[in-house]
């Protein structure tokens, strides 16, 4: 029982984390119907210029103090990340309004190559750290009611708070602010909202700059766990049946989605996984989300499709 | 109509390009500086070229300089296929290739034999062509993984105090799931037998960097060793979880591809106590061939990589990788004509024949990095002493003796693998007459 | 050689809705073989659905269809197409990346035998498939006089012409009944007059039983035997086109809709 | 000037039906293919068979399969790679547990199980719909990933899981020199794309494209969704698996699931996408692009720099092939959204006209 709650919660924090990535996916796909496969090379940019500037800072400036050249590089790698939105809407999806899903996802992978070449070409390609101070240890908890307790991994569990906090503070912008709002109505009707005095572009380059941002915490958080190197770009691959779970347009979704498949991936690999041979974890993540494709096929909180002739 | 001229300007490029005169001995160097594996590909890399270098300053192999061009592969297997195609007639013919990915090994195992080029692979590639009179161009020199797995367990037993000791112990194995990663199991499968331990198998998907229900596994089935098989980040993400999960890392032992300076750096102190096969060498910042590298390629502003590197682990592969390449041409030459150019298949033979005892390792600066090397043709590994070393959160220190594999486990599956490789190949062994050519 | 005779379509009692919008409410009527239907209603009351009912793009919730005699609680496109029921779209829904005849040849498909190994070496059966069901189309297209777009994508041409091709795909299918979602939708008036010539020609000439729903009175009552009214779903008047004219709920429907 | 159709009426439907309509077109393509098969081998060294020519062609088999499904049928796959390796691990199964099974023989079959294999996972297409069906195709791809690493049956019990074959003939001729293997495969493309094309333009192809355009209207004209969705994933796969048997079998001779990865996927995609959806000759279009950039991209740029006086690094010049590759694609959809394809149907109808084009 310690170890199926140990699982259980184990699960869950991984699946707090996805869903910080398939929130990038969620909120540019809503706002422009793009659908970002660069969302992961945004992750592993972000992260090298916040690994970067946290050693290039203190040695051009002379500031020790640990906490303010993380917070001044993370400054540094917030604006980066910004111009980097900015860059993408103006130079490529500007010129793409109207073109088909395939020909926009093609886009983004070419920009995922562009970010990983200059990412690396530019901030380095070896393995770099981000150290923001997260706890390393784990943590015993409940050992009065369970044999030897439960672990948990205070790591995880920092991050997972700090990524509910931060998707809980989007949603409290989408719903409350002015500006959150004209996102909203562009996500619902393209013609709609630009008829009525929206102004679509600017719109998309905030929802990048927004995704930028998620990036930036989720290469913060998944950076300070796995040091910073190629492979975070990959994270994204993960995130993806999250994002079919949950529907392509629902935050909530992501959220949802990001628990089940956390949860579903790591249950199945500790109990299925030793009868096959291990290593199930990711296709089960896909099979589990074409499940219940099956069964809603525009995903668990996305918008029904009808037909119409 | 585009096609072709994209080909023809790329052919053009590629003649364009070579900065290499016939005269001299050619060596490909393929590599990766990009992607996943980067950070462990490029200390490989730079010494591998440094020690080209050093040989080159130091007047080349009797007197025949040495020439090399790098491409980059990026751990992509069929573009290390077109790097190899690429450079194998460069330069009037490769003369050695060492791919540094098992995946490449693999595709280029027959390649190779065709275009008659050794294809050496220290430390790693198939474990079974140790077996040079089946795998007649491949050299796994200096160790297999059957080998690492196998002073594994030797040194597991020698803390538990004896290989009967072992019975009803259990021992995980968490590895990179690829041919890399598996390469041990029949070995550790064999030995269990022979001993009555338990293996526990985990596989960790490429790139390796969730890992969370694995340790979750090991936290459950608590073995009693962790022997960690893994490439890139895989290995500090497994030392990190392990950290997560209080998972003693003293119990932890790593092969060799597991045990270098980015494995642990952005661990730390997370990592401490945590060991590691070693391929003979281990971090050498003090041996002589370091110390020449430093001063007549490094000072002279030659250096290939950051002068800090010099010396740590997997630099020092590429040391001795480069080393053993040069040493099978020197070889060639004795037989073949000093200060000629050796053919792929002259260098063969030298690399069949090398026999470095420990006074020319001395000479050449490698005295306190490895032992004596002697090949055949039965015997294409030539050493399998391994120590252990143990990281102490800044640097690793040997922790053990040498140890060597045991041959009577090793050698009849090394047979009996490569027996079913011929006859799968319908190749026919060479005979000891054969060999003698 | 028109001549009515039997009933062949029979809808019974047939209710659908979306959710909690009901779409039909109830709604009962029949064709006869060889008669040119209409159905007419302002924006709304449901006249698509009724298409879509008929030849099974939507499940009703309630009543049923019979066809030929044969009943069906639900009817399902493929059977529907290949009881001779074919239709046109009011929006279009031609095949926008192929050629004006490889969207009329698609109405083919359920005549062509060849199997895919044949298709794929094509000398053989395929090929002389293939060219008779060319020959085939050539007449349709002639009858249709759209010869001089032929090999044009039909996402370049203009409405009218879509339209027309539109119905060519229809006829290809060579249906016992074809269901027209206002053929004339957007069109001039000269457009409408080809078009209303294409649909008596069709009744005439090959005795196809017409389906009809239009937005022009004048246009329904000069082509249709019968006319059935809708509105909001329900059923408010059936019979001749006079009759309907001079039904008292119709015109409060159509006054009340403005038009 | 010269490239008119004037004079060239047509008085069958049958000559009217020809896949080069134009007879300049003919000409050129009989006078390619001659070149590829008499005048290639003269001309070409063995780095351009074994790393350019011999993927290229293999791939645009590939690419030519992915087309069928995604440009013709509409269904978007990001698992074409898994059913590469289910074509390559068939293949190999069949050539070392059937004694005396010909190598073309195993290879076919390799196609037949991955078109079996591409039936299984095409079900979905049946209720999911474009990028939500995409991600779906991923399953396959990491199922397979999975399947041929743990599943030791099928790789013949190798210790390490990485399989191979070696000694291929056909009908008693040894397929082993670069040109032997650069012919067999130029053959066995010319061969399909001619099949292909076939299905495209008869019946079947109108079906596909039927159910991409609007799949509710081919439903009402007698079109069974269930029919052709699955036969497009059928036929595609069947490509990929045949690509996927050569790739294994004739290109690396030896190989692993990675082989097969994800990237694979991906790449095959971007070929579609780049060269064209729903054209034949796009696939090679694309094939090459996608094969032979990055290739020229690392030699050149060394050579460009050497011309300027600069050195640039190795990794300097990875990085640089990544960027350029990245930034051409996406300049490229920008300039041209449906591919080098129509790029150059577009020239020709500029060809046609030219000197006088109104």
């Amino acid at each position: 029982m310690a170890f199926f709650l140990e699982t259980l919660i184990g699960g869950l924090m991984a699946g707090m984390l996805y869903s910080l990535v398939a929130l990038g996916f969620v909120l540019i796909y809503k706002a422009s119907g793009v659908f970002n496969f660069a969302q992961g090379a945004l992750v592993l940019f972000a992260a090298l210029a916040m690994a970067r500037f946290s050693e290039w800072l203190p040695a051009w400036t002379g500031i020790e103090n640990p906490v303010l050249a993380n917070i001044g590089a993370f400054i540094v790698a917030g604006l980066i990340m910004f111009v980097v939105a900015w860059l993408i809407e103006r130079l490529v999806l500007r010129h793409l309004v109207n073109q088909e899903g395939a020909t926009l996802l093609m886009v983004t992978l070419g920009i995922a190559y562009l970010l990983e070449g200059i990412g690396q070409g530019f901030f380095g390609n070896d393995i770099y750290k981000i150290d923001v101070g997260m706890p390393k240890e784990p943590v015993l908890v409940l050992e009065n009611m369970f044999e030897g307790g439960i672990l948990i991994n205070k790591e995880d569990f920092i991050a997972a708070l700090i990524a509910a906090l931060l998707v809980g503070a989007l949603a409290l912008f989408f719903q409350k602010t002015a500006t959150g709002r004209a996102l909203r109505a562009v996500a619902d009707d393209h013609q709609a909202a630009q008829s009525i005095g929206i102004p679509l572009s600017r719109i998309w380059v905030i929802i990048w700059c927004v995704a930028g941002l998620v990036a930036l915490v989720a290469g913060i958080i998944w950076g300070s766990k796995l040091g910073v190197q190629f492979s975070l770009a990959t994270v994204a691959l993960r995130a993806l049946p999250v994002v079919i779970l949950g529907g392509l347009t629902s935050i909530p979704g992501a959220i949802v989605g990001g628990l089940i498949i956390g949860v579903g991936e790591k249950l199945s690999e500790v109990y299925l996984g030793p009868y096959v041979g291990g290593g199930i974890e990711i296709w089960f993540a896909y099979m589990l989300a074409l499940v219940f494709l099956l069964f809603r096929p525009q995903g668990l909180f996305g918008e029904k499709i009808i037909d119409r002739v | 109509m585009k096609v072709r001229k994209l080909m023809m300007a790329a052919a053009l490029a590629a003649t364009l390009s070579a900065p290499v005169m016939a005269a001299d001995q050619f060596f490909p160097v393929l590599v990766y500086r990009t992607g996943p594996y980067a950070p462990n590909g490029t200390p490989w890399a730079n010494g591998y070229v440094d020690y080209l270098k050093l040989v080159n300053a130091k007047g080349g192999i009797n007197g025949v300089k040495l020439t090399f061009e790098e491409c980059e592969f990026g751990y992509a297997t069929d573009r290390g296929v077109e790097c190899y195609e690429r450079l194998k007639g460069k330069g009037g013919g490769a003369t050695v290739v060492q791919p540094l990915s098992t995946g490449v090994t693999f595709a280029l195992t027959e390649k190779a034999a065709v275009d008659k080029i050794p294809l050496i692979t220290a430390g790693y590639g198939r474990s079974e062509s140790a077996n040079g009179a089946v795998f007649t161009w491949n050299f796994p020199l200096l160790g297999t993984y059957w080998v690492g797995a196998d002073v594994a367990i030797q040194h597991i037993a020698k803390k538990e105090g004896g290989l009967d000791k072992l019975k009803g112990k259990k021992i995980a194995l968490v590895y990179h799931d690829s041919p890399y990663g598996k390469e041990p199991i029949p070995l550790l499968q064999e030995r269990a037998k022979m001993h009555g331990f338990d293996v526990m198998l985990l596989p960790v998907a490429h790139p390796g960097v969730e890992q969370k229900a694995t340790w979750l596994q090991i936290r459950q089935n608590k073995p009693d060793y962790v022997l960690l098989w893994g490439w890139g980040v895989m290995n500090s993400t497994s030392l990190k979880e392990a950290q997560a999960t209080g998972y003693p890392r003293d119990k932890m032992y790593g092969i060799w591809w597991a045990g270098a300076e980015p494995d642990v750096k952005d661990v730390g102190e997370g990592a401490k106590g945590y060991n590691a096969m070693t391929l003979q060498h281990g971090a050498e910042p003090n041996s002589k061939v370091v110390k020449d590298t430093l001063a007549l390629v490094h000072a002279k502003g030659q250096g290939t990589g950051p002068k800090e590197e010099v010396g740590s682990v997997l630099y020092m592969r590429g040391v001795l990788s480069a080393m053993l390449g040069v040493e099978g041409v020197r070889k060639a030459q004795e037989r073949f004509g000093k200060g000629k150019t050796m053919t792929g298949e002259q260098v063969r033979w030298g690399l069949e024949n090398l026999n470095l005892d420990q006074k020319t390792l001395d000479g050449m600066g490698f005295a306190g990095v490895m032992r004596p090397v002697q090949t055949s043709c039965l015997d294409h590994m030539g050493s399998s002493w391994v120590r252990v070393h143990t990281w102490d959160g800044g640097k690793w220190n040997f922790s053990s003796d040498w140890y060597q594999a045991d041959d009577k486990v090793i050698r009849p599956m090394v047979m009996l693998a490569s027996g079913k490789y011929a006859e799968e190949k319908k190749l026919t062994p060479r005979t000891p007459e054969q060999c003698k050519q | 050689m028109r001549e009515i005779g039997d009933v062949i379509l029979d809808l019974r009692s047939v209710s659908l809705a979306f959710g909690g919008v009901k779409a039909l409410t109830d709604i009962s009527f029949d064709v006869r073989e060889h008669e040119i239907r209409a159905i007419i209603g302002p924006n709304g009351a449901g006249k698509s659905s009724m298409l879509n009912v008929i030849n099974g793009v939507y499940r009703p919730q309630e009543g049923e269809v019979i066809l030929r005699g044969e009943h069906f609680r639900r009817m399902d496109p493929y059977r529907v197409a290949r009881a001779g029921i074919a239709r046109t779209f009011q929006s279009l829904a031609l095949f926008k990346g192929m050629s004006v005849i490889d969207n009329i040849m698609t109405g083919r498909n359920l005549k062509m035998k060849a199997n895919l190994f044949q298709q794929a070496v094509w000398w053989g059966p395929a090929q002389r498939e293939e060219l008779a069901h060319r020959a085939k189309v050539e007449e349709i297209i002639d009858f249709l006089e759209i010869q001089h777009i032929r090999k044009t994508p039909v996402g370049r041409l203009p409405y009218g012409l879509q339209k027309r091709v539109d119905l060519g795909r229809a006829l290809a299918m060579e249906p016992q009944i074809l269901l027209l979602d206002e053929p004339m939708a957007g069109m001039n008036v000269e457009e409408k007059q080809d078009m209303s010539r294409f649909i008596l020609d069709v009744n005439d000439q090959f005795g196809t039983t017409i389906v009809l729903i239009e937005h022009d009175m004048g246009v329904v009552m000069d082509l249709s035997d019968r006319v059935v009214v809708l509105d909001y779903g329900r059923k408010i008047g059936d019979g001749s086109p006079d009759e309907v004219r001079t039904n008292p709920e119709v015109i409060k429907a159509y006054l009340g809709a403005s038009h | 000037m010269f490239y008119r159709e004037n004079g060239q009426f047509k008085t069958s439907y049958q000559s009217d039906q020809q896949i080069f309509p134009i007879a300049q077109d003919r000409w050129a393509v009989l006078a390619i293919m001659a070149f590829a098969f008499v005048g290639v081998p003269f001309l070409v060294d063995e780095y351009l068979f074994r790393a350019i020519l011999i993927p290229f062609l293999i791939l645009a088999l590939a690419a030519l399969g992915v087309n069928l499904l995604v440009g013709y049928c509409g269904q978007i796959t990001l698992g074409a790679g898994a059913f590469m390796a289910v074509g390559a691990y068939a293949g190999y199964n069949f050539l070392i547990r059937i004694d005396g099974m010909p190598m073309l023989a195993a290879i076919l079959l390799g196609g037949f199980v991955s078109a079996l294999v591409g039936i299984v996972f095409g079900i979905p297409s049946l209720r999911v719909r474009g990028l939500y069906l995409a991600m779906a195709t991923l399953a396959a791809q990491f199922f397979w990933d999975w399947a041929f690493l743990r599943i030791s049956w099928f790789t013949n019990d190798a210790p390490s899981g990485s399989v191979s074959v070696s000694n291929l003939e056909l009908l008693g001729f040894p397929i082993e020199s670069p040109l032997q293997k650069y012919l067999f495969c130029l053959s066995l493309l010319v061969l399909f794309a001619l099949l292909a094309k076939n299905m495209t333009r008869s019946a079947m192809g109108r079906q596909w494209m039927a159910i991409r355009d609007m799949d509710v209207a081919a439903e009402v004209i007698g079109i069974r969704p269930m029919f052709a969705k699955l036969s497009a994933f059928a036929v595609s796969s069947f490509y990929l698996g045949v690509a996927g048997a050569l790739w294994g079998f004739v290109h690396l001779g030896s190989w692993e699931p990675a082989a097969f990865s994800i990237d694979r996927s991906f790449q095959l995609l971007f070929m579609v996408i780049i060269g064209g959806m729903g054209s034949i000759m796009g696939s090679f279009f694309g094939a090459a692009f996608i094969v032979v950039l990055p290739i020229f991209l690392n030699q050149f740029l060394p050579w460009l720099g050497n011309l300027v006086g600069i050195h640039i690094s190795t990794a300097g010049v990875s990085h640089a092939e990544f960027m350029i590759f990245g930034a051409l694609i996406v300049f490229f959809l920008i300039v041209e959204p449906h591919g080098i394809a129509r790029l150059w149907s577009t020239g020709k109808e500029k060809l046609r006209l030219w000197p006088f084009p109104h």
